[in-house]
This record gives C-alpha cells, structure tokens and sequence, in this order.
C-alpha cells in the first residue's frame, strides 16, 4: 500500500490573467484519504479541477497509477480511475435525480451492477430514494449535495476527489458521509478530500496537505496538522 | 358545418407539419441553447436536396429523403464545426448573430447558385385527393403527416430514452460536470446540432414537395418553428408538438372565421396570450429559488 | 429573557408543491433584535421557508406579518423595501460586476434619486453617488474583501462569493435578516470571526433568523432555536433544551454530534 | 480620455458634410444614422436588460406610421356611424407624437416583460411586431394597406420669429438624424451610469438577487422599455419623413435583424458600441456594391459579421476596450471564466 | 462614350426572381440596340443595381443611379412599394423613370410628372377585362389575393367593375405574400356558393393555390390576373391541378403571331432562349426588354441624354412594344400628370398541360 498512485509535480494553472496555483507537488498513495485544506480562495478546488481536467495546468506534470494524465479531458481522467465530486453540488438541474444518478455511470456498462450501486446509494441516503423523480433542480440544498455525491460514487472509481462534500448537510447525514468516506477508502478506493470541516478531515485521514495562496505550506499526517500552531489558530478556531 | 370538419382537417394536417417544423429546433435551440438562425435555411437545404436527387438525377423520391437528412446531418455538422466550436463559451448573443451571418451568407449562396424562380418536385403520389364525405385531403401531405409523426416519436425515445440524450440533456445544463461524468462534450455538442440540422432538412425535404422550393422558404418556417418551441417549453418536444397544432388551430380558424388578412395575427395573439398566463410556455420546467 | 417586541409572526404557514408538502401549520414568532435559529434536517422545508417570508413564494395557507404588515400579496423588491431581507443558499451574486460594483447595486434602496435627476446629473443625484461610494467601500471592508474589490464577483471561489453574498445583504439596509447557511464553506476559524460579525449587526439593532447546520455555530449565537422536520416545528427553546431534546437529536443532530 | 475620444468623434461626424459632397454617400449616412437611433435604443433593452426584443422595429414602425398619419391626416370610420377626421398638422408635432405613442406601445411590452423573460421575452416581441405589421397591413382605411402613404412632408423646424425652416436638403436632415442621435446617445448615457441602470445590471446578471436587494424588476423593466421605444419611435419618425413613402414593409424582420446586428457586432451594453457596429453595417453594403455581384455581396456581409466575432467576440467595444486595459496594465481584466449555476438560465 | 441607363431591380432577397427575368429581358433589348449600332451613334450602358427588395435600397439605389452614375432615366422598380420610394427622389433630381411591372394606382395618381410606367395598373385589366366578362357568363366570384398594393388593388378595381355588370361579389380573401399554406382560404372559398374565383398573385403562389385547391377538391373556375403567372412553369410545376385554369395576360410568348408585333416577339424569344433562360421566364422579362426600348426611344427623339429632353420626348415617342403600343397618355392631377400607357390583355387558358388562347 506504499505505492503512490497519484503524483503530482509543480502544478502551475489558472484563469485567464490569475494565477491560482503556483506550483503544487503533492502526492497520494493508493488506498489512502488524504485532505487538503485552506482559507477560501487558497486554491483547493482548483488543484480538484485541475486533476480532473476541467482546468488545463500551465506548467508541471500529473501522474495516475504511473500514467501521464497532464492535460488530460475531464472523460480521458475519469476513464482512466479518477472521479470528481465537484464543488457546489452541480447537479443536473432539469434530470431527475435518477437520472443524475445514471450520468454518473455514464462510461460504465452492464445496468444490473448499475441498478444495484444505485439502490445502494438509496439505502445510504433514503432521502432520494423518496425523491427519485424529481427535477433535481428543485431539491434542497441538503438533498442536491446529497445527490451529486451519490453520482460521483456512481462511477465506481479508483480515485474520488470530494470538494467539500459536508456542505450544507445536516450534521447527521455530515456524519453518514463521513462514514461513507472511511467505507470506501477501508474498501480499497484512494480518497482526496477538501474539507471546510478541517477539524473532522485532519482527523480522519492519513495524511494531510495545507494549501494557502496557492503554495502548499505544509504537509504531513492528519494529527500532526492537528497539533500545528499555524493550523490551530487559522483553521480550527482554536 | 362541412367548411368547419375542412378545416379541422387541414388544421391536423398543418399542425404536423408545424410539429415536424419544430423538433428539430427544440433540440438546437431549447436544449442547446443557440439561437439558430440556420434552421431556416438547413430546412430549405433539405428541400434543394429533394429537388436535385428527385428532379436532376432522376432517383427515386422515397430515396431522395434519407439523402437529405444525411445531407442536413452533415451540413449540420459542419457548421458546428466551423462557425460554433470556436465560440464554445460566448454569450448566445454572439453565437446567435454568427447564426444570422451564416443564415444570410446561405441563404444568398442559395439564391446565387439555383436563382431565385421556384422550382417543384414531383412526388408518387396521386393528385386526386382522398375524399372522405364532406373533407378531402391529399395523400401527399397524410405521407408528410405519418413520416412527421415517426420521426417525432424517435426524436422523444432519442433524448428521454437513450444514454445519448441523456448525455446530451446533461451537457447543456452544465457541460464541465458534464464531462466529469465522462461526456465527451465536444461530440454532444457537434452531434446535437447534426441531429437537430438533420430534422430541419427532414422538414424540408418532405415539405419541399408540398409547397414550392425557393430560396428563402425556410424564413417563414423558422419563424413559425420558433414561435412553436417557445410556445410548448423549451426542449420540450410533446410541448412542441401540442404547441404546432394550436398554432394550426389558431391560424386555420383565424383565417376561417374571423379573417384571412388576421390569419398569421390570430398565431401569434395566441402565443402572447399563452405567454401572459403562462410566462415560460404551456409545459413549464420546475423551477426554485434559494 | 426580557418582553420584547414581535418583529415577525409566522402564522400557520403550509406550503405544497404538487403533491409534496414542504411546510405545514407552520407558526412561531421572532421578536425585534433577537437571534433565533430555525434548523433542520436537509429537506426540512427552512429555506422554502425563508422564500415564503420574502415573497419568491406564497404559501398555499397562512400568512407571515412583519412589523404589523401582513405580507401576503407582497412582491419580493416590497417585501425588501420593508427591511427584510435576505442571503441565498446557493452562491449568489453578479458574477459579471466587479465585487465593488456588486456593493453599489446591493445599495440600490439607499440610492434611489428621481429619474430625472439622474438623467439630469442634478447636485443631489451626485452627492448621492458619493454617499453610496463611500458606503461600498465600508462593507468591502467589513466583508474583508478590499483585495477583491475589482475582480469579477463571478470569478471569486466558492468562499469568497459567500462573503459578498452577505455584504449584498447588509448593503440593503435590513432591519431584519435572514441568512440562509452563511457559514457553510467557511472553517473554523472564519466561522468564528463570523459569528462576532453577526453579534455586531445583532447590535445595531437588527433582527436575525439564521439558518444553519453548523451546531457549534447556531449553539453559541441563537437566542432561541426552532427545529424543522419534514415541514413540521417538532420542537422550540434555548440552546440548552434543543440540544438535549430526544426527538431532534434523533432526527437531526445524531448521536455522535453531542459534542457540538 | 474617454470624454476626448466622444467629443473628437463628435466633431468628426459634424464635419462630414462640410467636405463630403456626394448626395448618395450622405443619403446612405442618413439611413445608416437613422438605423444607428434605432439600435442604440435596442441596446439599451438587450445590452443592459438583457431582454433581446426582436420585434423591436414595431416600435420604429409604429413611430413612423403615427408621424405619416399626423402630418397626412386621415379620416376613419369609427363602430357606430362615428368618423374620425384628423387634418394634418405640422410634421414637427408628428415627430412629437411619434415619440409618444412608440412610448405608450413601450409600455405595454414593458409591462409584458415583467412577466416574461428570455426566450420568451423574444418570441412575445417578434408577435407584437408581427400583429402591429398586420394591422397596418390590413386596416387599410387608416394606413392604406399596402397602398403606403405616400407623399409624406418633410420635417420643419419651427423658428420663432422666421417662420419655419423646411428640411429638404440632405445637408439639413443630417443634421437633424445627428442632433437626434446625439441626444438619444446622451440620454442613455446618463441612465445607464445612474443607480438606475445599476438596477438594469442587477436584474440582467441575477434577478433573484436583485430582486432581494429590493430592485423594482417591473419598474426598471418599464421604464427601460418605454425609454427605448420612444427612442425607436423617434427614428422611426426621422425615417418616414426622410423617405417620405412608408408602407408595412418597414416591419419586416429583416429591418430588426439588421438592428441585432449592429448592437451585438459593436458591442452590447457599451454606449459606443452600437454607434461602430451601425456605421460599419450600414456603410458596408455600400461598400461592397461596386465590387461584386448582388449575391455575392450578402454572402460576403454574413461573412464580415462572422469574422467579426471570431476575432472579437463580445463585440467590437468591449473586446478592444479589453485589450486596451490589458496592455496598458499589464495584466488580465478578469472575465469570470463561466461556471454555471446550478439553476440553468433560460437562453436570452 | 456611352449613354447610361438606370436599371434599379430587385436582384436579392423576395423579388429576386422577378427582377432577374426583368434584368435578362433589358439586356436583350441593350444587346439589340447596340448590335444596330446604338442611339444617336452612341452604345447604350445598362447600369443594374440591386435594390433588395427592399424600399430603403430602392430609394438609395436611385440616388446612386442618378448622381453617382450620372444616368439620364431610369427603369425600375419591379414593386409597387419600391417603385413608390423611389419617387420622391425623382422629384428631387427631376429624372424620369419608366415603370415596367408595378401596379399600384397610386404611382400614376399622385402627381408624379417623371413616371412613364408601360404596365397596366389593375384598373386598366380590369377595364380590358370588362369585354370578356359577358362570355364567361359570371354570376358571383369570390377573389383570393396577395396582401400588397397589387392584390387588393385588384380586388377592389375588379369588384367595381364587376358590381357594375350585374355581377356578385362573395368572399375577398387575402393571403400573406410568402405564405405556403392557403388551405385554410381555399376550404372558405370551397363552401361559397360563388362559381368564379379570381386570384392575383405571383406564380408562385399561383402554383400552390392549384395544388390545393385541387387537394380540397375546390371545383370552380379559377381566373388570375396580373400578367405575371408564367403559365409554363405553372404548369411544369402544378401539373393537371393547373388544367381548366384561366389567365388574364398581357404578353402572348406561345402565339407570336398573335401579338402586336410577331416580328419583336420572335426575335425577343429566339434570344431569349439561346441566352438558356427558362421560357417560362418570358412573361415577366419582356417587360424589362419593352422598358428599355421605350427608354431608348425616348432618348433617341430627346436627340441627347438629357432628363429633361427625355422626359420630354417620352411624351412622344409611339413603339410597338411586345404587348401593343407604347404611347403615353396623361393620368393624374393636371399640371403633374404622370404618364400611362395602355397594354393589350389577352386571356388564355390551360388544357391539357397546354396554353391556348380564348378568342373575346
Ligand atoms: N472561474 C474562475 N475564474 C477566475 N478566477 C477564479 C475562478 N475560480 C477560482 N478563481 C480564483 O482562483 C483562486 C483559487 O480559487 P479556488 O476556487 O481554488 O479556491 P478554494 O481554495 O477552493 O476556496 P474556497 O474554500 O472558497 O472554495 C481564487 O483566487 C479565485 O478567485
Ligand atoms: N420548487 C420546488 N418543487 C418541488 N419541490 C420543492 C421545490 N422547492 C423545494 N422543494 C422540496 O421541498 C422540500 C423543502 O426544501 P427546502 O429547500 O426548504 O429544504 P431546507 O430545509 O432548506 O433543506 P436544506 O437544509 O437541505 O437546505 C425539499 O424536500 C425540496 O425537495
Ligand atoms: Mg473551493
Ligand atoms: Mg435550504
């Protein structure tokens, strides 16, 4: 379980004239749950967006399972192992959420296995499950975040990045997803997590990354964090 | 009571043509969100090809027609390749008035290469109508009905019941989670505008022979098949269908009772009536706030 | 705690979409200058029912009456022009404004001068714009977003365009605000600043109904809380009794968030 | 800078008929001006509404019809044996009344609007355009048809103490079309800069929001579209008076494409914007005539128009002002890159 | 050393059809002029310009015309409404204008004194009309028109006349021009109790109302009006729903023996056909071939290629044109009188995919 399956090496990317990365390196191993955390605007969703292709790096080099995957498209990235649970939900506002669902299947075949993984997704969150045909536009916020990580483990990879994923869940179903997390990466799936909810990441994953101003300045495992000074003060309210 | 069955009858059989007019258009502009201004001219394009399989090569005319829905496709296609792609991500203002150009520079590519007289096609069907009692109707527009319907039906299994259409619906209600599921957009979207170009030349290739076939016979239609979109719900196609034939019945009995001069009003009074007391169209998409 | 009195009534409030009831009998009060927490499992109907007391939606029974005005009937920009006001779950700004330009349309209820005047560029239309200016930049400041002041408000991350959601909200000039989730997408610590930020608008006099799932949060700022579940107000007090309150740690709260 | 540039333009435009003397390249400035009022009014609708009115040449139209019927005069049966006898009064009060009615018509659109947006906001304009073309189609005793009025009189300007002055020399209309338009283009200017038309931003980019913030989304969407129909009308008044023959042709669609694409070309919400893209769109076919064949000629304006917005895309103005600040500053003026909202916008 | 004149049609957009055969038809009437060795020992110079089918082009197209190009008349405009816009700047430039297809009362009526149109307003088919009227033995008709000038203007000089020979009028429907579908008008029409429908309209409506009309089973007799129906591609493209179908024309291509100058008519057609245009084409392009040589002639009397001697000398000239004398007589309010000349009409029929001719 040593072997690093994702490796990323000075990632520089952006939007039009801002930098928003300035050359991350970070590396995950297979079968880990790693988080990243940071102040807003630090750049963790686009180092997610930048793995999954939505926004090409300008410069350095990205690795799965030893395969180049730099600039890779979001479909070649997903085809490839690696599932994004995108920020702000991002469902499908006029399909259904049984729909939504099927899309995160998309690339896969055989809808027995599908149907299962999708009645499993029901039991997690019995809430869809009372809601499958709505327009998934019109769910809660709760519901729809729900929903788009239902989707992402539709897919069944053998990386999922979550961004955020507690956000605006109630704190029960914040503890079901959070159970579900550590299921999947007890399972065997490789897990990168950008969390807000720094205090719940750092403690349960096996090694940590913090990101601020684009740079990450620090790294080592989840309690290590935990313990920082820096870390305390500026993202765990202590 | 006679001149009243008459014109329920054409009104069917306008309405379907309306149909047929419109669901290439839903695909185009209610799903892909594109004002396209080149359905018009993709409609008489689809007609012009009927007219030269048909009439300059002397093929047969049940053959002629899946030509010019191949035709359409690929003219489809390459268009988005050319004149969308490049502005995937502006504003659909921009990629509208590129439409208009290209709408305008067809539409005279047209004129200048067949001129502008009319020309017909002849089709197998006989041209005494079928007379049922008091109504008579011609067998070639109840082909151009059963041949609406068919492509109608297949263009609602395509988007409500196909991965592809899902796919295609997904893409443009937010094409970068899109491709997180693994939709290849760029092929959505050069495909969803070949499939709705290759309805618009359907159209035409089987209205062409109904009416005349001229250079700018495709305004009119296009203007008609936006009215009909907006009517029944953007990307709703049962929405488009039920929208073309109130615009059949609005236009048939305005023209009957009140007055051939109004005709067109009555169509169009009945879509801002429609629009005042139901803002986004008779089969509106749930929407929320917060 | 001390007889205030009632900014808000909530009176039987019940809201269907089709078949789906997402509110219903639905009553309570939230008196001027209080703190009150409405939460809820997700689904609960809290955001429907801040639409309903802001007028995006009329409720299929019930009326909501604030400061004596019943506000049935009322359009939202109405409603807004009374003081209420409101954030949105969902990110929610003008993403092609730069977040200063994003402060100066939220100012819109404090800008308004005569058409004509405008059109005219009259002295009090100018001085107007001064005030204005000088008011944005004060929120800029608040919300701590000088840095950002002019990039697109729609290029902001997530966080950040939270933030300016609020300042938009405060730029309206509430007496009474509702906030829908503001701290979520923010840590710790940002939440804790936050919630300081929320005592002082609290002390200016302003009525706040937040809601919220984050339990430390609603726990430390709420005057009193009211929980939602599937529509229904399953139970009401301070602090201390919804936090121990059996049916809310069951629907809501679950076991291990005891430590909230 | 920017005040420099208006005012040297300014200049320029005054100058032109000092030195150029060619009666048909004069008369191609007046139609184009006349073009350029209508577009800068749609603008005002679409560049900072965001509503797309394309039957936004109803308004043109309807001006110019209420300006032919007040200074020709008619006389109109009435139900129940009632005439209504108009006799004709000065054009200049036509112009007047042109303003007025295109106005009123604003309104009743505008009120519309407050209903529905987007999409639907353009199919409901291009029916209002299309039930007002076949009125005046079809009330023949009124508009004569499709017979036209004909013999339309030229604007005069009354000047107290000297009678009138009659406006026949091109000289003296372009004149008129540029005092005309410079007003038109001041008056929008003023608004749009004014809290008000921070209230039309707000509603374009986000009505909920807007909306929350307490933004009258009836009120602003009136007032936008009455100002902009009276200003079409006020073209449309200039046209007929120019022409001097209108039939109801004038409401083909055609006549608010060309609008489109003058705005959207030069750029949408920019003030100057319609003003380029209506200079270049209304010169260009001038300009191609003497150098290709009828056909050939609009195949080469969809082709100008195309490439036009492959190399600037968001429209002449906004896409060079954009470079400019770029250069001049160094860096990027941010262009949020689109991330869609989870509620997908109805297309404009 | 040319002499110019202005050919202002509509050569893009609706009419493009139209004023392309119109364009055709000049050219083979400059072509000839030339051959002969051209006018007052000067070749004449066509300068077309496209008006777009659209008046603001019409007008403008007649101040590049006349001030750019510095062409001494004009023909033109195809389309009332063009035509119409078109006059004020004659006004302005006092340059004449020969008018070769446009039908509107108004444009002799308004007191235009530099309009010499060669085509007959509706009045005048209608009073051509009247010998025949008694033949057909009419009793009620029902009219089904274009939308514009021509259309209603027909209808309303036809009925009057009609009205004054004892004859009904029923329904006056219109139709939309560019409209595709009149079934809606037909089926009315279908549940008259009229025997005669008169339709005015261009051929290409034409060709659509007989396919439906027939689809309804309409069974009356249809008579159009207007001269414009190229009755060839009628029936090229309507086929056996264009039998029995009646036509009022002014020009006789399929009998040149029968028109007022055979020797015109045949040369015109022989060139006309070995340029490859259509023969169908023939009954809209002989007006621009007349236009042209009425606007020759003018020139030719004025002795030079002046406005003012040309307008003149239009006053005088008499030649045969393709379909009868061209000699103008005055029409409009005194002192401003626009020149008219009076065109033959002819009514023809289709039997049998094939033209033949009613003797009245
Ligand atoms: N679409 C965009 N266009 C332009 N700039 C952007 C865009 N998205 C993000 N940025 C900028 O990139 C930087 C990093 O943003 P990012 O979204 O990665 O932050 P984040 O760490 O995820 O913050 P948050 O916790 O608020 O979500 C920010 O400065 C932001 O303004
Ligand atoms: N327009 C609508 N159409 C149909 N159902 C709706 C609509 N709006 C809300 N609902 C449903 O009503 C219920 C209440 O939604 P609401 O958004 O008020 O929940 P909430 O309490 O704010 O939840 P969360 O904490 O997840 O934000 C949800 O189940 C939602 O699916
Ligand atoms: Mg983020
Ligand atoms: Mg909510």
């Amino acid at each position: 379980m040593e072997r690093d399956v994702l490796e990323i090496r000075d990632m520089v990317c952006g939007y039009g004239g801002v930098t928003a990365l300035r050359g991350i390196s970070l590396d995950v191993k297979a079968g880990q749950l790693v988080a990243l955390i940071g102040a807003n605007g630090a750049g963790k969703s686009t180092t997610l967006r930048a793995i999954s292709g939505l926004v090409p790096p300008r410069s350095g080099q990205m690795k799965f399972e030893g395969i180049d995957i730099t600039g890779a498209r979001p479909p070649r990235v997903l085809a490839s192992g690696i599932a994004h649970c995108p920020e702000g939900r991002r469902v499908f506002p006029h399909m259904s959420v049984e729909e939504n669902l099927d899309m995160g299947a998309y690339l896969r075949r055989g809808s027995g296995e599908i149907a299962a993984d999708r009645d499993r997704i029901y039991t997690e969150f019995p809430r869809l499950a009372e809601r499958r045909r709505q327009a998934a536009g019109t769910l809660s916020g709760g519901e729809q975040q729900m929903l788009a990580i239902g989707r992402a483990l539709m897919s069944r990879p053998r990386l999922i990045m979550f961004d955020e994923p507690s956000l605006g869940l109630a704190p029960n179903i914040v503890e079901r997803t959070f159970a579900i997390i550590r299921g999947i990466r007890d399972a065997g799936t490789t897990v990168l997590l950008v969390e807000q909810n720094a205090f719940a990441a750092l403690e349960m994953c096996d090694h940590a990354y913090l990101l601020e101003n684009g740079r990450i300045v620090l790294s080592g495992a989840g309690t290590e964090l935990i313990e920082n000074e820096h870390v305390r003060k500026a993202y765990l309210g202590g | 009571m006679s001149e009243f069955l008459q014109h329920l009858v054409n009104m069917l059989v306008l309405g379907g043509t309306y149909a047929l007019l419109g669901i290439g258009l839903t695909l185009i502009f209610g799903i892909m969100n594109v004002v396209n201004f080149t359905h018009g001219v993709l409609y008489t394009f689809g007609a012009y090809i009927m007219f030269i399989v048909v009439q300059q090569l002397g093929l047969n005319f049940f053959l002629a027609l899946p030509v010019a829905v191949l035709a359409g496709w690929l003219l489809g296609a390459a268009i988005e390749l050319t004149l969308l792609r490049p502005l995937r991500g502006s504003d659909i203002d921009t990629t509208m008035l590129v439409m208009i150009g290209a709408w305008i520079a067809m539409q005279s590519g047209t004129l200048w290469i067949w001129g502008g007289v009319a020309k017909s096609v002849a089709t197998p069907f006989p041209e005494a109508p079928l007379v049922l009692g008091p109504v008579s109707v011609s067998w070639l527009r109840l082909f151009v009905l059963a041949a609406a319907a068919m492509l109608i039906l297949v263009t609602y299994l395509l988007i409500n019941k196909t991965s592809l259409g899902r796919a295609m619906r997904a893409t443009f209600q937010d094409h970068d989670t899109a491709s997180l599921m693994g939709v290849n957009v760029d092929m959505i979207y050069t495909s969803t505008f070949a499939i709705g170009s290759s309805l618009a030349a359907a159209a035409g290739a089987l209205l062409g022979p109904v009416y005349v076939i001229f250079p700018q016979m495709g305004d009119l239609a296009a203007v008609k098949a936006f009215a009909i979109v907006i009517l029944g719900g953007l990307g709703n196609i049962t929405g488009a269908v039920i929208g073309g034939f109130i615009l059949a019945l609005a236009e048939e009995l305005g023209a009957g009772y009140v007055s051939s001069g109004y005709r067109d009003a009555m169509g169009f009074l009945i879509i801002i009536a429609v629009l005042i007391f139901r803002p986004t169209g008779l089969f509106a998409r749930a929407e929320r706030v917060g | 705690m001390t007889a205030r009195s009632i900014a808000m009534t909530i009176d039987q409030v019940a809201v269907r979409f089709g078949g789906l009831v997402a509110i219903s009998d639905m009553s309570f009060t939230v008196g001027e200058g209080e703190i009150v927490s409405l939460i809820g499992p997700n689904g609960a109907g809290k955001t429907t029912a801040f639409n309903v007391m802001t007028g995006f939606l009329t409720p299929s029974a019930g009326h909501v009456t604030y400061q004596g005005t019943t506000l049935t009937g009322l359009k939202p920009h109405e409603i807004a022009d009374l003081g209420l006001i409101r954030t949105f779950q969902r990110t929610s700004v003008f993403p092609n404004d730069t977040v200063y330009d994003n402060l100066l349309i939220g100012l819109h209820r404090q800008g308004r001068v005569r058409l004509l005047d405008a059109i005219l560029g009259l002295p009090g239309a100018r001085a107007s714009e001064r005030r204005l200016r000088q008011r944005a930049s004060e929120l800029l400041e608040w919300v701590g977003l000088e840095r950002r002041a002019h990039d697109a408000a729609g290029s902001l991350s997530y966080g950040e365009q939270r933030l300016v959601g609020v300042a938009l909200a405060l730029a309206a000039e509430p007496s009474m605000l509702l906030l829908d989730e503001p701290v979520s997408g923010m840590n710790a610590s940002e939440t804790h600043r936050f919630v300081e930020l929320i005592r002082g608008i609290r002390d200016r006099g302003i009525t706040i109904l937040l809601v919220e799932h984050d339990m430390p949060m609603v726990m430390t700022v709420s005057d009193r809380i009211v929980v939602l579940n599937y529509g229904r107000i399953i139970a009401e007090g301070t602090p201390d009794v919804i936090r121990n309150d059996p049916a809310v740690i069951e629907a809501y709260l679950g076991h291990g968030a005891g430590r909230a | 800078m920017r005040a420099i540039i208006t005012i040297l333009a300014v200049i320029t435009l005054a100058s032109v008929p000092l030195w150029l003397r060619d009666p048909y390249l004069l008369n191609a400035l007046i139609t184009t001006g006349i073009f350029v009022i209508g577009a800068m009014s749609l603008n005002l609708l679409l560049g900072f509404t965001g509503q797309l009115s394309l039957g936004h040449i109803a308004f043109f139209g309807i001006g110019a019809y209420v300006s032919a019927l007040t200074s020709l005069g008619f006389d109109i049966g009435l139900p129940g044996d009632v005439r209504l006898v108009h006799a004709p009064w000065p054009p200049i009060i036509g112009f007047v009344l042109a303003i007025l009615i295109a106005g009123l018509c604003g309104y009743f659109v505008g009120l519309l609007s407050f209903r529905v947006r987007g999409a639907y906001f353009v199919i409901v304009t291009i029916s209002f355009a299309e039930v007002v073309r076949l009125v005046a189609l079809n009330w023949v005793e009124l508009t004569q048809g499709p017979l036209a009025l004909t013999n339309i009189p030229s604007i005069a300007l009354p000047l107290p103490g000297f009678g009138e002055l009659t406006l026949r020399t091109k000289m003296q209309n372009y004149y008129l079309v540029l005092v005309v338009a410079l007003i038109a283009y001041l008056l929008i200017a003023r608004l749009v800069h004014s809290h008000f038309g921070r209230a039309m931003r707000g509603l374009m980019e986000n009505e909920t929001l807007a909306v929350s913030v307490g933004i009258d989304v009836t009120r602003t969407l009136t007032i936008a579209a009455v100002i902009s129909a009276a200003i079409a009308g006020a073209a449309g008044s200039l046209y007929a008076h120019y022409i001097r023959i209108i039939d109801p042709e004038v409401f083909a669609f055609i006549n608010t494409v060309t609008m489109v694409i003058m705005v959207i070309s030069g750029g949408k919400g920019s003030l100057a914007g319609p003003v380029i893209g209506g200079l270049i769109f209304g010169l260009l076919p001038v300009a191609l005539r003497p150098v290709m064949a009828p056909e050939a000629q609009w195949i080469a304006y969809g082709g100008v128009l195309i490439a036009i917005l492959f190399v600037l895309p968001r429209g002449i103005v906004p896409s060079l002002a954009q470079r400019l600040t770029r250069q001049r500053s160094g860096t990027t003026a941010l262009a949020p890159v689109a991330l869609p909202e989870t509620g997908a916008k109805e297309p404009a | 050393q040319t002499i110019k004149i202005g050919v202002n049609e509509p050569l893009t957009g609706a009419f493009a059809a139209s004023g392309t055969y119109v364009v055709n038809g000049a050219r083979i009437a400059a072509d000839e002029i030339n051959a002969k060795g051209g006018i007052l020992g000067k070749k004449i110079e066509l300068v077309i310009e496209d008006n777009k089918s659209n008046p603001t082009e019409a007008a403008a197209v007649a101040e590049k015309l006349i001030t750019s190009d510095k062409v001494p008349v004009l023909m033109g405009a195809w389309g009332s409404s063009l035509t119409l816009a078109v006059m004020p700047k004659l006004m302005e430039y006092e340059t004449p204008m020969v008018v070769e297809t446009s039908s509107s009362g108004k444009i002799t009526t308004t007191g235009n004194p530099f309009i010499f149109r060669i085509s007959p307003p509706s009045a005048v088919e209608a009073a051509a009309f009247k010998g025949i009227v008694d033949k057909l033995a009419l009793k009620k008709v029902d009219f089904l028109v274009i939308n514009n000038d021509w259309g209603r203007g027909t209808a309303e000089d036809f009925s009057k006349m009609m009205k004054d020979k004892g004859i009904t009028i029923g329904l006056v429907e219109t139709m939309d021009q560019g409209a595709q579908d009149m079934s809606a008008q037909l089926s009315k029409i279908k549940s008259s109790d009229s025997e005669t429908v008169i339709v005015t309209t261009a051929v290409d409506q034409l060709t659509l109302i007989f396919k439906q009309a027939a689809a309804l089973g309409l069974k009356k007799r249809i008579i159009t009006t207007g001269g414009s129906q190229n009755p060839d591609q009628i029936i090229a493209q309507a086929g056996a729903a264009a039998n029995g179908t009646m036509h009022l024309t002014t020009f006789l291509p399929w009998f040149p023996d029968k028109t007022p100058n055979p020797e015109a008519t045949n040369y015109f057609i022989t060139e006309w056909k070995k340029r490859g245009f259509e023969f169908a084409g023939c009954t809209e392009s002989f007006r621009g071939y007349d236009g042209i040589r009425t606007a020759a002639a003018a020139i030719e009397k004025a002795g030079k290629a002046e406005p003012a001697a040309i307008k003149a000398a239009l006053w005088n000239i008499n030649i045969k044109g393709l379909n009868g004398d061209i000699v103008f007589r005055k029409s409009g309010p005194e002192g401003k009188e626009s020149g008219q000349s009076q065109p033959n009409v002819y009514l023809i029929e289709i039997n049998d995919g094939k033209v033949e001719m009613k003797t009245l």
